[in-house]
């Protein structure tokens, strides 16, 4: 035969296609233009609202990362091809065990947050297993679970403490280390240091009069960060990362060229649920509460992040990034409202839209990627 | 051929249920190393469903499977293809979604190591990827391609090459040529040869006797869940092997009207 | 002896506020040895509720206490239960002359627009001209009615005053701040029960307005106690729950075993809780109080 | 060629399989199992609550009735491949909508009921048509729907009344023709005479003394039952339900042999947002008022009676008459344990448990119908 | 075959591109009523695309189809289908989870009137099926099988039997025998002739010479996007056709070590 290579290198049935064109479009594509959008219009529109001062941008910040949290493990799940409705009711299961075992049974709090996770993998395991074993979408099985968790939620308070709502957790995590990992803030020093050089405003009145109004990095924001790149590198540079994009491509294909397919949607099931109870665990220390209501709808806002940042529902397809910034759209978009001054019932109707638009401009430029017609 | 070894898979007595469905109702075969065993037969003859059980996809309801003397139990194709079995599967084990580069090196990922970490080595599989597919005849865009994009025959290439590339112990193809063009075809038939001369056994599901008789070493025809018997080369002529596959049935009237063998 | 009597809120599952009323019926039934029952629509859809008080009636108790808040709605299963022969007590929402009408028993509660109008007066007379009502349950009539009376007490529209909160937590937190940053002419914060007044108090302490702001809410909550206590929410309103629950079992089976019945309706609240007399409260918060 | 007829007849690659079994193997099978276990048990359990009195049957009849009305659209729509997350918001549209033009507006209550039909078949096909125009899943679309609706929902009567409950609908639909025809009652003739010789309990004071404690059957039940009837029928008996099964079970493939898939969708669509329009309808009627909240999480429990009763989520395969019997035992379940006197926080422990149980009971009858492994 | 009749469809310079693909680069072809018209090339050819614009799956991005003279514009199958032009796919258009009968009648439910009512009449839709499969050679354990248990070359039968039933003036079969079984194969080469006989017009993919040579009247050609000409059936020999279908590359070499033509 022929050296085929030349043959390879121009073929005629192709239309050129500029390379800038070629490196715009990737999955992430719909969310940087979306960040984009939305950053200019709040520019725009309401940047004397003191959205875009240092309180404001720490404000929401800390929305974008709550939801980066669990965004990034719905965003593997959903690229393994499945997705978790009980993230929500996971979020408030966790919180409540934690304080169940440090408020009610008077654990150590990091003994509390330890077994507390491996109470939660378990039911994410759990979760999997069933869907694999069966192989019932993971829309029904999770569903069971949204209403199961959120059941001994309100059940157990109820049943230990008479009450729904169990506080006194930040009296219980004082100078613990592992509640420092979740609730505390870093560079402090360095915030105090910018407020006194004038860096970013002080409080002018009130208690903390004086004090940098920012006065350090949440570490909800490190955690968001982290767990980003994390997943980020693990999808796009490991052979797992191919392995959770086969599974969720085609499970059935993926098998026979023996990926472990069950073994990786187990394990994105149990990611989810560890994403699902960091959030938690950051929530629980922050406001040293848990009650039985929290982490409602937070399924639906972990898929919709997902979902604006260009993944597939159906699985084989998106990005962690593209859902990070799925995320911040989200929460700038939700914060924004607010500062902007609209109607704050109206959001919803701006989230639908949002999504909508989102979703159209992703599929285009998922054809534009794949070819599809 | 080598008659006087020792065969590489023995499947004894297979039987395999699908609910009311008997698939497979005990079917024998042998498969010595560096020979190609045809498996011949008409549709719904249960070829798909013998070469499944070989590769892990199906457990048999009754039968034993000895490879290389050893009694074996895949749990799942990771076990066959642990053991040596590499697969090309009549519904392409492919994912549309994926680059054609990611497909190719599925489940056997290459890596390379960054400190303590193992990453995907992605340069090496594209170059690897566009190596193999212009060896088959097959010259692509770029490795970075969709899958879902390439025509059924390109496809198929690219699932005999992943298979022929990691080709281990025994290589299982199951209608491999059905979609393929002349040019394909011939490749595939020579990569056939090419592999049973270094050794390799190679399990090749056809039904155009030409093919089968251009590589094959040994033929044996499946009917209805049941083995007919197994023929060596030159033991058999075309005609004999065509009407064996039909099933023994009279197509004289038919090719008559048509003109010949079809 | 062993009469039942079941209690029908309309809120929904996770409504920590609740609590109260649970444990409330649930010493009444005790102390009273009578069997008691707490039902409420899971989601708070007050038209499930409503088929929730026609299964408490065929159900047959001795008696049913319930909340009205929505005439239209619960007027019907009420009344079909007063003339089956089940005696009701109306509890929490609603007003006197409503259950007067569906032929309850009496009202045992404090009227929502009322207290916030209270409310509001109070706050004017405090010197306030603007305020912030967080209102976490916007889709509950009951809530908007006290972000109304407030603004009604203080003389001014609510116009864009009310922000629908949502439930979370860290979304109340932020959406807080996020409003007083783009409105920091604000004199006053309104919380309408802990699940918003919990993130309000967070939020202020982190935008040190925290004392600085004027800061009422509505209904009691361990947190809210302690921030009562520290001079952060200058008062609280007590609409003591427990009473609304614990009251009604007693009347019933008094009314039931007896025959007595007191001639008039019993406001529980408003009571305005501020710093002075903290300490049964405080213990006592988010499980009597 | 020889005759194959007879070949046909016996073939020995096939177990013999009893005609009883075949006669079992059936989609609804699950909803029937589960309708008879559910009955046992509380008849066993709870038979002295008054569940199974006139009044006791009539409240759990209703609330079925409900999830039926609902189910039949979700079953239908799921068949065809689709699902509608927006339903519980369209509920409350539709509701808001009913009320805003008939006491709002103070038009009459049958011009305002006509109007929001047509409005909510409106957003039906809108959902429908961006589905198929944009090949976007209906999950997303759907979802999008749920927000924008929902706040609507919320924002209309504020804005207008600076409520988000609007009552007085009653004393509008006083003797209007379509209203009744929603929220009447029929055979209320027959019923007092039930009630005269003794068959149901009497009123034993108040105003309606002597009176029948049921007193008619609700248009909802019969809403119910015909849309069941209808249902069936076209799914089954006509050439349009062969077009459901096909768009649901390979859209491309239907598509190919001219089955005008985009068209089908489309009119699903439009038909479960006509069955939450007829649920709002009979809602808004019987209670007299339209409050923002109404409809929450009705979505799932649509979606939950249909899997119950043995549809595939993933379309092209369940049975109408197995929805109804899914919303019948989810309505019995629900009002059955409040008559069992069950810890109210725990029925959505049970509702999970229900759901999985019964979906992993369908999966195995599926099985044994298409003889998958 | 009637060169003088007017042409049944005429294609003139067909495009199509997908996105920066350019599958078909202007391929033009005349269907005669009687003829079976036989479309052979390479993988990816083009052949799957070209016969989609036909049929109304696509629709060109360039060029004009004439059905019967009149230009037609069709913008989905379902226009295709009225017009009389009943298609195959490579892709089966099959739905796994219905029943055989169901399948069958897709598109074309049969009904019976119940006064005003029109209901799909179930016991002709099986009744049908069953001796249509029959007639295919085809025995199939009862019209209300799902179609997902059936094996791949069971499922091509159905496709083709109900096109055929339902066949109008053109019947477009694509790859129809790749995964046939041999008594199969000839079953629908029969068929082919027959349906020609009738007058209706064929349009039949294949990569099989000897298939093409049976029934083909004449052969066009595809390569890369591009049409190579068309050959009358007798000016052309099989080894020439075999040349042309491999895009006129020297399979020389290969052909010698495996013995002739494949
Ligand atoms: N998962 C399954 N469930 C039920 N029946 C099955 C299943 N898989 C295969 N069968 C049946 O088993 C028989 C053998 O099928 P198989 O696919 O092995 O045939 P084959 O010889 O490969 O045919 P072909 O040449 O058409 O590919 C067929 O009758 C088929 O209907
Ligand atoms: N939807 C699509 N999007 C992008 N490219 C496509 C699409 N469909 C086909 N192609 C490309 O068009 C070319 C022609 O494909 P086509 O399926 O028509 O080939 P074919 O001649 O039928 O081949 P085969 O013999 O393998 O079936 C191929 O290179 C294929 O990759
Ligand atoms: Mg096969
Ligand atoms: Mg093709």
């Amino acid at each position: 035969m022929s050296d085929p290579y030349i043959e390879t290198l121009d073929d005629e049935r192709i239309k050129s296609r500029s390379s800038f064109r070629e490196a715009l479009i990737r999955p992430e594509l719909g969310g940087i233009v979306g960040t984009i959008i939305v950053f200019a219009l709040f520019l725009l529109f309401a940047s004397d609202s003191g959205m875009f001062g240092s309180r404001g941008v720490l404000n929401w910040s800390q929305v974008s990362a709550q939801f980066m949290i669990i965004a990034v493990g719905a965003c593997l799940l959903m690229i393994a091809g499945e997705f978790d409705l009980s993230v929500g009711s996971m979020i408030g299961f966790a919180g409540m065990m934690i304080a169940i075992f440090s408020v009610t049974l008077g654990w150590p709090v990091w003994i509390a947050i330890l077994v507390t996770f491996a109470i939660t993998l378990t039911i994410g395991a759990l979760n999997g297993i069933i869907v694999v074993r069966t192989g019932l979408p993971s829309f029904i099985v999770t569903l069971a679970f949204l209403f199961i968790l959120r059941g001994f939620t309100i059940f157990f308070p109820q049943l230990i403490e008479r009450k729904t709502i169990i506080g006194g957790i930040k009296d219980a995590a004082q100078g613990d280390w592992l509640g420092a990992v979740f609730g505390g803030k870093i560079l402090t020093g360095l915030f105090i240091w910018f407020g006194d050089i004038g860096l970013i405003e002080t409080f002018s009145r009130g208690s903390r009069k004086g004090q940098p109004v920012v006065d350090g990095v949440p570490m909800l924001i490190i955690w968001a960060i982290v767990l980003v790149i994390i997943g980020h590198i693990v999808l796009t540079k490991t052979a797992f990362g191919n392995w959770i994009f086969a599974s969720g491509g085609d499970a059935q294909a993926a098998r026979y060229t023996g990926v472990p397919v069950n073994r990786v949607k187990i394990v994105m099931f149990m990611f989810t649920a560890f994403c699902a109870t960091v959030f938690a665990t950051c929530q629980v220390m922050e406001f040293g509460s848990a009650g039985a209501d929290r982490g409602l709808l937070k399924e639906f806002e972990a898929i919709i992040a997902v979902v604006i940042g260009g993944a597939l529902l159906t699985g084989g397809y998106g990005s962690v990034i593209g859902a990070a910034l799925g995320a911040l759209i989200f929460g700038v978009v939700q914060q924004g409202l607010f500062f902007a001054g609209v109607e704050s019932s109206l959001f919803r109707v701006f989230l639908g839209l949002i999504l909508l638009f989102a979703v159209i401009l992703n599929t285009y430029i998922r054809r534009m990627i794949t070819g599809e017609k | 051929m080598n008659p006087e070894h020792a065969p590489l898979v023995q499947m004894k007595k297979i039987a395999k249920h699908f609910g009311s469905v008997i698939a497979l109702a005990g079917v024998s075969l042998e498969v010595f190393p560096g020979e190609c065993h045809c498996l011949l037969g008409d549709n719904g003859a249960g070829k798909s469903t013998f070469i499944k059980t070989m590769s892990g996809v199906h457990k048999p309801t009754k039968g034993e499977i000895l490879f290389e003397g050893k009694p074996m139990n895949f749990e799942r194709p990771r076990d066959a293809i642990d053991a040596g079995i590499a697969t090309v599967y009549q519904d392409l084990a492919m994912i549309p979604l994926m680059s054609i580069s990611r497909n190719f090196f599925m489940g056997n990922e290459p890596t390379r190591k960054v400190g303590p970490f193992k990453f995907f080595d992605h340069e090496y599989a594209n170059q690897v990827t566009m190596e193999e597919m212009n060896k088959m005849g097959i010259s692509l865009r770029g490795p970075d391609q969709a899958v879902g994009t390439l025509s059924g025959g390109e496809r198929q290439t690219v699932a005999i090459a992943r298979a022929v590339h990691f080709g281990a112990k025994l290589l299982i193809l199951d209608e491999p040529t059905s979609a393929l063009g002349v040019r394909q075809t011939a490749n595939v038939l020579a990569t056939i040869d090419k592999v049973r001369k270094q050794g390799i056994a190679v399990v090749f599901i056809t039904h155009n006797v030409r093919h089968a008789l251009a590589v094959g070493d040994r033929f044996t025809v499946l009917n209805r869940g049941k083995t007919l018997g197994t023929a060596q080369r030159g033991q058999i002529t075309p005609d004999e092997l065509q009407d064996l596959m039909a099933g023994g049935q009279e197509l004289v009237a038919l090719e008559g009207s048509l003109g010949g063998t079809v | 002896e062993g009469e039942k009597y079941i209690l029908v809120s309309h809120a929904p599952d996770s409504d920590s506020w609740w609590n109260t009323i649970k444990n409330g019926i649930a010493l009444a039934g005790k102390q009273m040895d009578v069997e008691v029952e707490y039902r409420n629509p899971p989601t708070g859809d007050l038209a499930d509720m409503a088929r929730i008080i026609e299964q408490a009636a065929a159900s047959g108790p001795n008696g049913i206490i319930t909340t009205l808040s929505d005439y239209d709605v619960l007027a019907g299963p009420i009344k079909a239960a007063v003339d089956s022969g089940v005696d009701v007590i109306i509890m929490n929402s609603g007003t006197p002359e409503q259950a007067r009408e569906v032929g309850a028993l009496m009202y045992v509660g404090q009227p929502e627009y009322d207290a916030g109008h209270a409310a509001g007066m109070r706050a004017k007379g405090d010197g306030v001209k603007s305020f912030l009502c967080v209102n976490h349950y916007i889709s509950s009539p009951s809530s908007t009615e006290r972000c109304q009376g407030f603004a009604d007490g203080l003389g001014v529209e609510l116009g864009n005053q009310m922000i629908d909160s949502g439930q979370d937590p860290s979304e109340i937190k932020n959406k807080v701040q996020a409003y007083l940053s783009a409105n920091p002419e604000t004199d006053a914060v309104l919380t309408l029960g802990p699940t918003s007044a919990d993130p309000t108090l967070l939020a202020l302490d982190e935008n040190g307005m925290a004392g600085d702001i004027y800061f009422g809410t509505f209904d009691l909550g361990e947190d809210i106690v302690k921030g009562i206590k520290a001079g952060t929410i200058n008062w609280g309103i007590d609409q003591q729950p427990f009473l609304q629950a614990y009251l009604p079992v007693v009347v019933m089976t008094n009314y039931h075993r007896y025959g007595v019945l007191p001639g008039n309706n019993i406001n529980s609240g408003p009571g305005f809780v501020t710093k002075d007399g903290l300490e049964l409260v405080e213990k006592y918060a988010g499980e009597f109080r």
